[in-house]
């Protein structure tokens, strides 16, 4: 039962890399980002395989599908530009392909010289796990262990948020195309839906698989359907709206970290007593930012109160 | 052979494969895919340090880790993305 | 003693300019003030934290009480408390700079709103990687000051600035991206990643990659040559007070992070220091030849980050392996010195552009306009950074060069001596046409362009130049807590 | 214990704290400027009284800054710095008096007396510095401070020669900061002291002893301007005169020598430098920089450049009392900081002052200037007159110790060498004199010598430098003169020659 | 047993839809033929996994969930080939002006 899997593993892995391979060669620029979305999504199911279902759903929802989304709204903003600008020497490209040969063939000899059995901190993880609050481990490392790191990773989101919006400030986007009637009726079926879905991998993530980037990046596909289907339009009155939501999961979170000190408390030293409460609260407020920060990710430009011919289709 | 390995590898050559990208490609969309590359490539080494042989479980703490490093990765090709769209509309207005 | 442990400083260092941030993001019409404040407020909890450890040697905060390596911990010891001050010291002066810089006459009503929320999340990574003691979480402060740093390169809004802007952004998402696989392969071998982890291991296969791969990274994020190609650019476009940020910080965390790696996993080899001394070697003639060639002001002060960058690395492997041990202290001697003056100089250089109304050097001895005290900081932070005594480049440039003699790596004083010629050479071509006065065709005004703008940069020269004088002290602190003893 | 144990810290800042203060004067405050300036001018030469008193009774200064784990900036006030600080104390207040009368009407005001002041300052550190590494920061901040002043003009020219001035000087102090960092790595320390420092090293290590010496005599020899490194000082000249009257004589290039001296008696000692067999080459390129010197300026039309040679020439005589390595030639070494910077310093002025009140730059144009501006000739020919060596002037006391010390040596061509230097001085000083005095002015003048008044602030300092030189020479045996203050010095430094066995001045 | 082997045919048979629904994708001529292709092979091998994936399935809620899956998947696919062939037809509009 064990060798199909593995040669089915050994097929995966090599799809991948020729994916990968795939995603830098092919002509066609639409052609590279749903490769690059085949890519992911192959990348998911090997981590599937390789019981790591937490990431996988990340990685699915996150790393391949928003960001193909947001792939995919780039290139329609520069459709214009041609596709390969300068062509690149042929001596700088097989030097850089023996530099990046050499630089695999060393990871992969120290990769190989490693055994696998390193215990990690699993055993930490494990017996810490009842004062954690949480059932589920990787929940449990996100936001009580590591909670820091996971402060800071949102930390990162807000930045970005911060910067996309300094850099595209004043620029007018190009029109999307209209979706049409089904496209409408589509998304007035599919927004509760995912609503509910959303909210149960963030209901979820306490116990299984699941938890708030992933939750949050569901409901942030709320926010693209709404964009895309003109069900919702930014504007500048919302702006302040749009600022709580970026920064409501960072302060929530950095306000809890800071409140819990105190009494002989460490900042993160969540109370025994409330931790499930604090962390539910915690994930809570960050999988809202995680929609609305993604979502105005995808959107780009803050609203403004330029004139914007959008009326004009 | 194990799965571990077989991903192991895969996800350095993936590393590989997009570091070659980020050097050499001019296009800047291809550019943030083979960054984007490297960052699975990285991902998959961290999820293959958490697996153990099945009926053990794994090491969740990398898998918070590549977690976070998804989310952060996002942010980063967001602002690039930005920063292309941004250019391409200047550089649009001054060929004009 | 007062009564100061009621309140964690670690953390508060890292979360006052977080509040911050948050605040003038939300309250953009507040934004200035939310900002001077809560770098006012991070001072504060700088000095406080600087004062414990004065007290009572490196302070250790165990976030959520687990204690590495389940948890992450934050440890301030000499080292850091003194790159912190660092951090903050600048920054609190730039920040008085960017008032002015930033100032409705000058800039737009976006460009204020945004430096500030940028800015503050910077400080928030600066800050937090200084205290890190987990590589992962050094990963995740770098793409923190990354993201940020990238903001403020293109906050001007120009075609060149963008530019720069995503050359910048490749490069560090590389650097960072290296950085994680190197994470990677710590985990594989040792299934922790907290110094101290470090610290025990014995020397592996898997090792050396991580090393390799996050040397590589943080070379490529800290610009030494030639994996400096991004800098110039991004520093010589930004704003001035954003130059001053990304010149004087930002390219010394991924340095700091060099720093300490490379002194809990030793390199393996003499010939990898040597290497790296070689490669600054390098960033030193390359940098001060492109430096001579570059017609304008900002983009003269960029290469000569890219020299200095240079130097600090020849400070890192002048006295090969088993001077590692004493090396560091050159190497922070010169990263202090120079990110308080290349501050000083880059909004001196900005002063002097807006006064002037351009900053092509050939053409400054042209203008009857002379932004006086303007042209006397950037005087003054080149002569720390040709590394003139009494300045605090000159202490490190000594300290440097006395390792080197009494190892006997002659050549590292060669390369020292070398870098401070062509120094002298470069900025000696600006400093000429400041003074030079017969080829403009209306006279000078007298006392013409001095402004309270002039204030924060002037005191960041003159503390680049006084520090040097305290320089003994400032080893003596740094060595608190023994940054790269036994006991992380 | 003193009374006043930062007594020297005090006289520094009375140059260094009140530079900040010019700086930041507005321009037309010209009579507050001038007031400060010459207060804390006056004030300063009253503590150098002040401390050489006391340190004539015994007292010892020693302040000391830890800057570097084991390395201090030191200030120390022994006999041979309290010689070159009351130089330039006396002749500060002389040329500040001036260089406000020569920059009456001039841009930059502000500027021009921050750095002047700064530039004095440097020299007082560089006097009172305690060890090598304290004199070498002074060293550079001496540097840094006389550049904005040699290109105050702003010209294309001024640049220019700032320019080679810079890479001289900042190249010279890169090399001192090799020596003095070798310095510090193969004895420990960079303490002066009489004697010597590296008298285990020598014997231990000649060869880097030997190798260090060349590095620090090659670093201090670009301000005393020994040839080969000589070329940058006759571009400078292009300066305003009070700078080059202060350069020439107090500061740039009495630095190098003094630094040279330093070296030679207290960082080696005597004896060491002896038995390393290094005096004598120095004595060798003292001696073809004093021939050379001469020689350039006998071609020189240029008055400012014929006296600028003449300094190269000159300063070099201390550079070879050094050298000689006898306890008399010592003595005329010293005796010869003093004399010459007294009699250049005369010089340079009463050169600003033709050109100033006549228009007079060179010495072609010198015919009749003698009758037009009789105060400023009859300074300038005391001046030239003593450089020759005329007695009793200056100039001829320490010429006469210089050869005895050389006879005493055993060096008998010292004699042939001063002799020969004489007659290149009056073959280039006795024209300027003869056309100044004995020939009627010509169509070559510039506006037929048309006077424009120049206010005493110009005239009265190169009369008062002249009568420093004839009393330095007239009475050099009273009590306090430079003379035997050198003699005190020289007990010092070399402790085998009894004091009293050392011969009078006649 | 017979349950098993029934749910392992019917997800073969849905791979095969899906197989042939790819070879459809790369080897006709233009968009409209392929998204034809894709649309109808790959709905039917949907259903036809999804069935042997729900013949597996132990609980009752897993049922639930598996046919919520099939709902969403085949709606949004065919939203998806609506919006597709929409686009393709303006653009060919948009090409023939």
């Amino acid at each position: 039962m064990v060798e199909p899997l593995l040669l089915f593993d050994a097929l995966l892995g090599l799809a991948i890399a020729a994916l990968a391979v795939a995603v830098l060669t092919v002509h066609d620029r639409f052609a590279m980002i749903v490769l690059f979305i085949v890519f992911g999504l192959m990348s998911a199911l090997a981590w599937v395989r390789l019981s790591a279902p937490d990431v996988a759903l990340a990685e699915a929802a996150i790393g391949t599908g928003l960001t193909g989304a947001l792939l995919l709204t780039t290139l329609h903003h520069i459709r214009a530009a041609p596709a390969a600008p300068v062509p690149v020497p042929g001596g700088v490209v097989v030097a850089n392909l023996g530099l990046c040969a050499l630089i695999f063939g060393g990871l992969a000899f120290a990769f190989l010289l490693t055994p696998l059995q390193a215990p990690g901190l699993a055993p930490a993880v494990a017996q810490n796990m009842a004062a954690s609050g949480v059932g589920h481990p990787v929940t449990a490392v996100l936001l009580n262990f590591r909670a820091y790191d996971t402060l800071m990773e949102v930390v990162v989101l807000l930045a970005a948020i911060v910067a996309v919006w300094m850099v595209e400030r004043g620029t007018v986007q190009a029109p999307a195309p209209v979706l049409g009637e089904i496209y409408r009726g589509f998304s007035r079926l599919a927004l509760p839906a995912i609503v509910v879905i959303g909210s149960y991998l963030l209901w979820v993530g306490a116990q299984a698989p699941g938890g708030a980037f992933q939750g949050g990046a569901v409901l942030a596909a709320v926010g693209l359907l709404l964009l895309l289907g003109r069900l919702y339009r930014p504007q500048p009155a919302h702006r302040p709206f749009a600022r709580a939501g970026f920064v409501l999961g960072t302060a929530v979170f950095a306000g809890v970290a800071l409140l819990v000190a105190g009494g002989g408390r460490l900042p993160f030293e969540y109370p025994a007593a409330h931790a499930k409460t604090l962390i539910l609260l915690i994930e809570g407020m960050v999988t809202i930012s995680i929609a609305v920060t993604l979502a105005a990710l995808f959107h780009g430009r803050e609203p403004e109160a330029v004139p914007v011919s959008e009326k004009s289709e | 052979m194990t799965s571990g390995l077989i991903f192991g590898l895969t996800g350095i050559a993936v590393f590989a494969i997009g570091l070659f990208g980020a050097l050499v490609m001019v296009e800047p969309l291809r550019r943030v895919l083979a960054l984007k590359l490297c960052s699975v490539g990285a991902g998959f080494l961290l999820v293959v340090g958490a697996w153990r042989e099945p009926p053990e479980a794994p090491d969740p703490v990398p898998h918070a880790l590549v977690i976070t490093g998804i989310v952060v990765m996002i942010s980063a090709t967001a602002v690039a993305l930005a920063l292309i769209r941004r250019l391409h509309m200047l550089e649009r207005d001054t060929d004009d | 003693m007062t009564e100061l442990p009621t309140i964690d400083w670690p953390t508060a260092v890292v979360f006052a300019p977080l509040a911050g941030a948050i605040l003038a993001f939300a309250w953009p019409r507040r934004a200035a003030a939310l900002g001077l404040a809560s770098v006012l407020v991070t001072a504060g909890a700088v000095a406080a934290l600087a004062l414990q450890v004065l007290a009572e040697g490196a302070v250790l905060t165990r976030l959520g009480n687990w204690g590495a390596p389940l948890g992450i911990d934050l440890r301030a010891d000499g080292l850091s408390t003194v790159l912190l001050a660092m951090t903050v010291g600048v920054g609190a002066f730039v920040s008085l700079g960017a008032l002015d810089s930033y100032a409705p006459a000058r800039a737009d009503d976006r460009t204020r709103r945004y430096f500030w929320p940028l800015w503050l999340l910077l400080l928030t990574g600066l800050n937090g990687a200084f205290l890190s003691t987990d590589v992962f979480n050094l990963y995740v402060m770098l793409e923190v000051i990354a993201l940020a740093a990238v903001g403020l390169t293109v906050l001007g809004g120009g075609r060149a600035a963008v530019r720069a802007g995503l050359d910048y952004m490749y490069a560090s998402i590389l650097g960072a991206l290296l950085f994680l696989m190197g994470v990677g392969f710590v985990y594989l071998e040792l299934g922790r990643l907290d110094f101290a982890g470090l610290i025990a291991a014995e020397p592996a296969p898997a090792l050396t990659a991580a090393l390799a791969l996050m040397i590589a990274g943080l070379l490529l994020k800290t610009a030494l040559f030639p994996l400096h190609f991004w800098l110039p650019g991004a520093h010589a476009n930004a704003t001035a007070p954003a130059s001053a940020l990304l010149s004087g910080l930002v390219v010394k965390v991924s340095l700091y992070v060099f720093l300490r790696l490379t002194q809990y996993m030793p390199l393996p080899d003499e010939l990898l220091v040597t290497l790296i001394g070689a490669l600054g070697a390098g960033a030193i003639l390359w940098g001060g030849i492109q430096a001579l060639r570059a017609e304008r002001l900002k983009l003269l002060v960029a290469w000569s980050t890219v020299v200095q960058i240079g130097l600090i690395f020849v400070a890192f492997a002048r006295a090969g392996q088993v001077g590692l041990a004493e090396s560091w202290k050159a190497v922070a001697l010169l990263i202090l010195a120079h990110a308080v003056a290349k501050a000083g100089m880059f909004l001196a250089a900005g002063r002097i552009k807006d006064e002037v109304g351009h900053d092509r050097i050939a053409d400054l001895d042209r203008s009857p306009i002379r932004p006086t005290l303007a042209q006397f900081t950037f005087a003054l932070a080149a002569i720390s950074l040709i590394g003139l005594p009494p300045s605090l480049g000159f202490a490190g440039k000594w300290v440097l060069m006395e390792g080197a003699m009494a190892a006997g790596y002659w050549h590292w004083v060669g390369v020292t001596m070398i870098g401070t010629l062509f120094s002298v050479a470069y900025f000696s071509r600006v400093l000429a046409s400041f003074l030079r006065f017969d080829r403009m065709r209306s006279p000078v005004a007298e006392h013409q362009g001095w402004a309270l703008a002039d204030a924060a940069p002037l005191i960041l020269a003159l503390s680049a130049l006084g520090l040097g004088l305290a320089a003994a002290p400032i080893l003596a602190f740094m060595e608190i807590g023994y940054p790269f003893g036994a006991t992380p | 214990m003193t009374d006043a144990p930062l007594l020297p810290l005090f006289i520094l800042l009375t140059s260094l704290g009140i530079a900040p203060l010019l700086f930041a004067l507005p321009e037309r405050s010209a009579g507050l400027r001038t007031a400060i300036n010459l207060g804390a001018a006056g004030l300063k030469v009253a503590l150098v009284a002040w401390l050489s008193w006391k340190v004539s009774q015994g007292v010892i200064y020693d302040l000391r800054f830890t800057v570097l784990p084991g390395l201090e900036l030191k200030l120390q006030a022994d006999p041979l710095a309290i010689l070159f600080i009351a130089l330039s104390a006396v002749l500060w207040f002389i040329t500040t008096v001036y260089s406000v009368g020569y920059l009456e009407k001039g841009p930059h005001r502000a500027r021009f007396f921050g750095f002047f002041s700064l530039c004095v300052g440097a020299t007082v550190g560089i006097a009172l510095a305690g060890n090598l590494f304290t004199f070498l920061i002074f060293y550079e901040l001496l540097t840094l401070a006389t550049y904005p002043l040699v290109i105050h003009r702003g010209t294309a020219e001024a640049l220019r020669a700032g320019r080679i001035y810079l890479i001289y000087t900042l190249g010279g102090g890169l090399v001192l900061l090799l020596g003095t960092l070798g310095l510090w790595v193969l004895a420990g320390s960079t303490d002066f002291v009489p004697g010597g420092i590296l008298s285990d090293v020598a014997v231990a290590a000649p060869l880097a002893a030997q190798l260090l010496f060349l590095v620090l005599i090659a670093g201090l020899g670009v301000k005393a301007a020994l040839v080969p490194f000589h070329a940058w000082l006759p571009i400078a000249m292009v300066a305003p005169a009070p700078v080059s009257a202060l350069l020439h004589a107090v500061a740039v290039v009495k630095a190098g020598a003094f630094g040279i001296m330093r070296v030679v008696y207290e960082v080696y000692g005597i004896e060491t430098a002896q038995a390393l067999g290094l005096t004598a080459p120095l004595a060798a390129i003292a001696a073809v920089t004093i021939l050379y010197g001469s020689l350039r300026a006998l071609s020189q039309d240029d008055i400012k450049r014929r006296l600028a040679w003449s300094t190269v020439s000159q300063v070099s005589y201390i550079t070879l009392g050094v050298a000689l390595a006898s306890p008399i030639a010592a003595i005329g070494a010293l005796a010869h900081l003093i004399h010459q910077g007294l009699m250049k310093i005369t010089m340079f002025m009463a050169a600003g002052n033709l050109a100033e009140g006549l228009g007079v730059k060179k010495v072609s144009q010198m015919n009749g200037v003698g009758r037009a501006m009789p105060g400023t000739m009859a300074a300038f020919t005391l001046a030239a007159l003593a450089m020759i060596g005329l007695p009793p002037l200056a100039g001829f006391v320490s010429k006469w110790y210089l050869a005895t010390g050389g006879l005493e040596a055993g060096q008998g061509w010292v004699i042939a060498l001063l002799l020969g230097s004489s007659l290149l001085n009056a073959g280039y000083f006795l024209p300027m004199l003869h056309r100044a005095w004995f020939v009627e002015p010509g169509a070559a003048a510039p506006d037929g010598l048309a006077h424009r008044r120049i206010g005493w602030m110009l005239a009265a300092p190169p009369l008062a430098t002249a009568a420093l030189v004839l009393i330095a020479g007239g009475l050099a045996n009273a009590p306090f003169s430079p003379l035997e203050w050198t003699r005190f010095i020289v007990a010092l430094e070399y402790p085998q020659a009894a004091f009293d066995d050392l011969p009078e001045a006649f | 047993m017979l349950l098993d082997l029934l749910a392992l045919a019917l997800i073969a048979v849905g791979a095969f839809f899906f197989v042939a629904g790819t070879i459809g994708l790369l080897r006709f001529p233009d968009t409209l033929c392929r998204l034809h292709a894709l649309t109808k092979a790959d709905g039917l091998g949907l259903g036809l996994t999804c069935l042997g994936v729900a013949l597996l399935a132990g609980t009752a809620g897993e049922v639930v969930r598996i046919v919520l899956i099939w709902f969403f998947v085949a709606t949004s696919s065919a939203v998806c080939g609506h919006l597709i062939a929409r686009h393709v037809r303006r653009a060919a509009n948009a090409g023939g002006r």
